[in-house]
């Protein structure tokens, strides 16, 4: 590999009481790539892409962005370089609405006088905006973008917040079984719009278990078992049921001696 | 009917309570309409001044009121320029403008008594001796606290340098002060703590009747007798305690003698305009304390239990 | 899919029909034009209708009750009564929408009134100089509470039932009980009693910290509802750990709220000299539940994110309402504290049934 | 059809706010079948089963349990009545342990005077039970039974439902999203569940918007649409393209004019 | 899934290899044995431990700062003043855990305390029927409360201010502000003054109503941990959503809770009047503060559902332990009110801090 990873992870380490949630997980984003990550319930994905995006601080291990090394103390850490993750949980605000959520910590201001001194939020270009998204996503059926979150269906909030991450990732964008409560054609929207996310550039890591999602849009695939990287395939290279043997333990990639 | 307020400290104190039972009864005999207020807590002034605005626009005839202290000056002075007779009940306010008359008993006159009283009960060598616990209200510095507090300890005979807040004395023979919050439950407690700190102590003071009882309860839980226990208020079950021996003697006040005196003052003013006079050689209305004590004293002018009885809270 | 061993680059067969796929959306029935409609989409685009309803029928209840109570007299004098409670009550809506308590409020105010009242007629510092530095420590009081509450991660009840006794040995300590009385202020330093005057006009008074309170709320709610700022402290009271997954500034966020909470209890305190026009440092022993009743009749939800500034200051003064009222209809003392605690009851039950209705 | 339905629903009605989620909601399910429940994110699939389990109060309409009508005013209400549902949230108490939340609500008491006199519940075997039905999931890679629920992963976490639901379910199962978040291969133990428990005679009700899933177990698919029963179709009939183009409104099912 | 117009009733052809997948568990580190690692182990299964190490660790500091603390005399002094507290604080850990608070215990513990007086030394009755009146009336007024909470699902903060007010009105109006006296119970219903009495052993008394404490915390102990109501209790504390979509009946379990807390406060009453020797209606004012106080010393979370009643009954003797040496200390009071705040702030924090170092 020539090219440089854009994010890469070292040797994380994370327990949980005695649980080890990440057993020296690694971990490489390539620049432009759509890079899925996969294993079995409980293997530690979240909590690895949890530490990518300073949700959770690693007991050890380096993270890298740009080949620089980086701490993040918080989420917003991770948001101000850029990096937009949609989390299993969906954090969002339950009585605020649909527009105040998508620019929750980024408000866009009026301009002028009302904006700079009274710092007034620019409702009208904001709801606006965030109508256009979710249209994109084909998501109109909420009807009402100042309607609060807590009245959405479980599939719609989701939207919502699948529409935040790809409208403002600017250098990563991190989505964690971002169609897991999607329908067929919220679903199939979802991966058009990741595809769209590459295009422009912004890599993506996606956290899936629907296998034919995985390999239709992923260029590689990460491997995750027992909290820590199991190998890395192409999907060009492997078969799907290569893939679920793998993560499930039922074959072992080639050069690889399973250590746990 | 001309409408006649009572503005109490708080409706907590069996001593408001009975004023305020006074009042209304004296109300009802005259023909006047009657409200009643209570502050929130001693010291507090704001729900006061809530009131006496309440009875300025209820268009009272006269305002009676126990203060909590001086803050209430300016909504009284509004009161009187609306023509209000006011009133001040068992403690006068500094400002005479503020009000027509106070029907008052001294309390730091009511706190001397029992501490006179001890110190004779003592005798020279007992005084030199003695070991005090003060058993106050709280530490808020209420002027009923500190008047009776202050007011004991020179009776006993103990140099207090500044007569306006609590524990400004130095004497090894105070042991402590702690709060009573004016009941039994904390009268209790402070005597156990001051227990703890001194087993041997021989002369209680308390703030009223109920933290005496309190304490009482501690001085027989650790088995100690013949410790003298004072009070101040004389109401009747204080006045029955006096007469059983648990508390050796109390100084007695009037609380409903001050509302229907003060109800007859409201009448009168109704009727002709004319306002209350001080008594003799005062600036106030003296309604009198009196020590109860079936131990009499010499040089202590004292009643017994059955004429405390008698007068009990009347 | 078709064969194993070839990865499928394709869309799944039976999503193909998808590009058909109807875009029609969910119907929303509209509101109908009859009365109880109309008041239906106004109660729920409105909330703060309900305190004001609530609080105009009583209005209307007292006066024919207790005559006396009618006319302006009665009622401008509720609204000098609950000044001091209303701005308290704005710092505890702040505190409560990020679905915190602050307990010690009352003490703050106390603190600051005494330190400014100390500093401008003891010290004889100039009158802005003594309210600054009163405002100050008002503002870093809350600052102690909100670091407290998000860096240590404490719940505000406990950290404030903690400051609550903090702050009141330090008021203790600092006066050693003494109060300022209001001939000395009146001598040295009237401009602390400021705020307790106002103009009369046809019967009614209304005092500058009357007005004040007025402007002070409109500005608050600007704030909360067209400010970043105001959205994040909605965020935060609904789901603390969502506001800072989605990137907010939690602890910030957390700090300021607090702070601005001190600081208005600050203000507070020379609004409360100019009303009692003394100093005490055991006075507004009963603000802080009276501030939290305020707050609650007002519709703002204790477990946060919900609720409405405006709506405090109505709280304040329906309490107030009830308090002249019953006392102006000769109500005995006891039933008056019976009344106001089913007054508690009634009204936040009332203002729970009226919402789910209006949906 | 000769064959009664066992839980039947007419013309339910529910509206929140403006919202209508529900608009005359029909519903059958027949003795011994898997019916599956599909459509659009926020086309009112869980509502429906919300009514039918108790958990939210129609505006308008009936349920019928074996042909009689019912008003469930509680969850708990229908529980007693053999019905047993997991939610698509999930209800968990996270502070509880697995067995505890496994058995919230109808505890197992020490035999003898303990359990009669003392109401002492009898952990041991509840714990048994409960890591006996986990393994028939295969979800034992959760090693502690008295873990916390919350400290599992979301994938774990819905396991734990299932096995729930599955092992008390007497009369009628109800399953909202059952695999939402499940790998594959737990998700494939849940199918073999569901049909383990057809087996044992009991009806289930399976909304997934998993198409192969839900072509590969159900006996008949309801589809949902705008807040109403679109159509019931049997896999054998039609295919998947034709359920996933009726669903999102491609295509109109024959004899059916839309409505709304 | 090969061809379109065919329904699939196959595996998925990628899932073919599952029944090879391993059967491997995820790994838990095993707890070695160095020192910290046992007491991390044994903290995280008995948090209750830390305010056991706090009341320890406090006794040995107050002894020796303050010699005439030490001894089994002081500390059988500590134990009887915080016998009510400690009652009071059961009742309010039942509340807690379901996410409530009750602000009216002590309103509930000084009214059923005046009825078994009034009953038992006014009208006569024998002291069994008065004391299961004054019970009686206590159970009254929690099923109130709990009532208020489940039914109108109103918050409980909301509910028992409201009934504080309420039920203190009615102890007022009901009392008249009289007390009985020590000598008049004596006379005619010495047994309501059984619980205050005791046995002493070198130095050290022990009060039965101290062994009661005891025991009913015992009792609730294995109440909340081994019977299903326990379970209930806490489920509705975690999420009470949750827990009535798992089929529990949660209003049901919310008023026996209410109910039960109550219940105690009725008991400790009975308590109460052994100890103090008489009844007054303005006692006991400060042990509803205290009782929440002692609740979240002991590590309860004001957020339900997490807690120990065992904990409470530490927390209750801590606060008494502090406020007993620093007297004896000689603290000034000032600094007694303000240490009192610092203990709350402290040690809440000592426990959160102490259970993430555990983990
Ligand atoms: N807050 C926590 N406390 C304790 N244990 C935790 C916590 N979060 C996660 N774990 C444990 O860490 C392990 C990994 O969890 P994680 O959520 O990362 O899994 P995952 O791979 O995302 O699974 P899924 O596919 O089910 O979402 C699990 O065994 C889980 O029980
Ligand atoms: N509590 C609520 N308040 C207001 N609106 C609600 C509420 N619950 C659901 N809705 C609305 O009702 C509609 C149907 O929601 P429902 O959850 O039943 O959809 P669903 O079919 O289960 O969707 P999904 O597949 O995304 O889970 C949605 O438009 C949603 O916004
Ligand atoms: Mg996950
Ligand atoms: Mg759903």
């Amino acid at each position: 590999m020539t090219v440089k990873p854009i994010l890469e992870a070292r040797g994380l380490m994370k327990r949980y009481g005695t649980v080890v949630a990440m057993n020296g997980a690694d971990f490489d984003l390539m620049p432009g790539e759509i890079c899925a990550v996969i294993g079995d319930n409980g293997a530690g994905k979240s909590t690895l892409i949890k530490a990518l995006s300073g949700a959770v601080t690693p007991d050890h291990g380096e993270i890298l962005l740009d080949g620089q090394p980086v701490h993040f103390r918080s989420p917003d850490d991770a948001r101000a370089m850029g990096i937009e993750t949609v989390y299993q949980n969906l954090a969002m605000s339950p009585a605020l609405s649909i527009a105040d959520n998508m620019f929750l910590g980024r408000e866009w201001r009026k301009p002028g006088i009302m904006g700079s001194v009274f710092r007034q939020m620019d409702r009208p270009r904001m709801e606006a905006f965030a109508r256009q998204k979710l249209s994109e996503l084909g998501l109109m059926t909420i009807q009402d973008i100042s309607q609060a979150v807590e009245t959405l269906s479980g599939g719609q909030r989701q939207g919502v917040a699948v529409a935040r991450a790809a409208a403002f990732g600017s250098k990563v964008v991190i989505l964690d079984e971002p169609t897991a409560a999607l329908g067929v054609k919220e679903s199939r929207r979802v991966l058009e719009l990741i595809r769209d996310v590459r295009a422009r550039g912004i890599p993506i890591i996606l956290i899936s278990h629907n296998m034919p999602h995985v390999f239709e849009v992923a260029d590689r695939i990460h491997i995750h078992r027992l909290g820590r990287r199991l190998c890395v395939i192409r999907p060009q290279d492997y078969s799907m049921s290569d893939a679920v043997a793998f993560m499930t333990g039922a074959k072992l990639p080639e050069g690889v001696t399973e250590a746990a | 009917a001309d409408l006649a307020c009572l503005i109490t400290k708080n409706n907590t104190n069996p001593f408001f309570v009975k004023m305020k039972e006074g009042a209304e009864a004296a109300a009802a005999a005259a023909g006047l309409d009657f409200q009643a207020y209570a502050g929130e807590k001693d010291g507090d002034a704001a729900p006061q001044i809530t009131a006496i605005e309440n009875c300025i626009a209820a268009g009272a005839k006269g305002i009676l009121i126990t203060a909590s202290n001086d803050s209430v000056v300016p909504a009284l002075k509004e009161a009187r320029a609306a023509g209000i007779l006011v009133i001040a009940l068992d403690t006068a306010i500094s400002d005479p403008e503020a009000q027509d008359m106070t029907f008052a008993t001294d309390n730091f006159e009511a706190g001397l008594r029992i501490g006179k009283w001890a110190a004779g009960k003592l005798g020279a060598e007992g005084v030199a001796s003695a070991k005090i616990a003060m058993l106050d209200i709280n530490k808020d510095n209420i002027s009923v606290d500190v008047a009776r507090d202050t007011g004991f300890l020179v009776g006993f005979g103990i140099e207090v340098p500044d007569l306006t807040v609590m524990g400004s004395e130095t004497d090894a023979r105070v042991i402590g002060h702690e709060s009573s919050d004016a009941n039994n439950e904390g009268g209790l407690r402070a005597m156990e703590t001051l227990l703890a700190k001194d087993p041997d102590i021989n002369v209680v003071y308390t703030i009223n009747e109920p933290a005496a009882e309190g304490a009482y309860q501690a001085l027989k839980a650790a088995g100690k007798e013949g410790v003298l226990v004072v009070s101040v208020d004389g109401g009747c079950p204080g006045v029955k305690s006096v007469k059983e021996g648990i508390i050796g003697a109390t100084s007695q006040q009037y609380p409903l003698l001050m509302a229907s005196k003060g109800i007859e003052a409201i009448v009168t003013y109704a009727k002709d305009g004319t306002k209350p006079a001080a008594s003799e050689g005062l600036t106030f209305f003296n309604t009198g304390v009196n020590l109860v004590t079936d131990q009499p004293v010499d040089g202590v002018e004292s009643i017994d239990s059955a004429k405390g009885t008698e007068l009990c809270w009347g | 899919m078709s064969t194993v061993d070839e990865p499928t680059k394709t869309i799944s067969d039976f999503e193909a029909t998808l590009n058909k796929a109807d875009t029609a959306v969910a119907t929303f029935e509209k509101d109908d034009k009859t009365l109880t409609h109309v008041l239906r989409a106004q109660l729920r685009k409105n909330p703060t209708l309900i305190p004001a309803l609530v609080l105009l029928v009583s209005i209307i209840a007292f006066s024919i009750v207790a005559p006396r109570f009618f006319g302006m007299g009665a009622l401008s004098t509720v609204l000098k009564q609950t000044t001091v409670t209303g701005f308290i009550a704005l710092a505890q809506t702040l505190v409560i929408l990020t679905a915190g308590i602050d307990l010690s409020v009352g003490a703050i105010l106390v603190i600051s009134s005494l330190i400014m009242g100390n500093l401008a007629v003891i010290s004889g510092l100039p009158v802005f100089l003594a309210v600054l530095i009163g405002f100050g420590f008002g503002g870093l009081m809350g600052f102690v509470n909100g670091v407290l509450v998000a860096k240590i991660k404490l719940p505000p009840f406990i950290v404030t039932l903690g400051t609550l006794s903090i702050f009141n040995a330090l008021k203790l300590w600092y006066s050693q009980s003494e109060s300022i009385r209001n001939a000395d202020i009146e001598a040295n330093a009237s401009g602390l009693l400021w705020f307790g005057q106002g103009f009369n006009f046809s019967g009614a008074s209304l005092s500058y910290g009357g007005i004040t309170l007025i402007l002070l709320a409109a500005a608050l709610w600007y704030v909360l509802n067209h400010t970043a700022w105001g959205r994040h402290v909605h965020a935060i009271g609904d789901d603390p750990d969502a506001a800072m997954l989605s990137g907010i500034n939690v602890d910030r966020t957390l700090i300021s709220v607090y702070t601005v909470a001190g600081l208005i209890c600050g203000f507070a305190a020379w609004i409360a000299i100019g009303r009692v026009g003394s100093v005490s440092p055991i006075a507004f022993d009963t603000v802080n539940l009276g501030s939290i009743t305020a707050v609650v009749i007002g519709g703002t939800s204790l477990f946060g994110g919900r609720g409405s500034i405006i709506g405090s200051v109505l709280g304040a003064f329906i309490v107030g309402v009830f308090n002249t009222g019953l006392s102006l209809a000769g109500v005995d003392d006891y039933w008056q504290m019976f009344a106001a605690g089913c007054l508690v009851i009634v009204a936040v039950a009332l203002d729970q049934w009226l919402r789910r209705a209006s949906q």
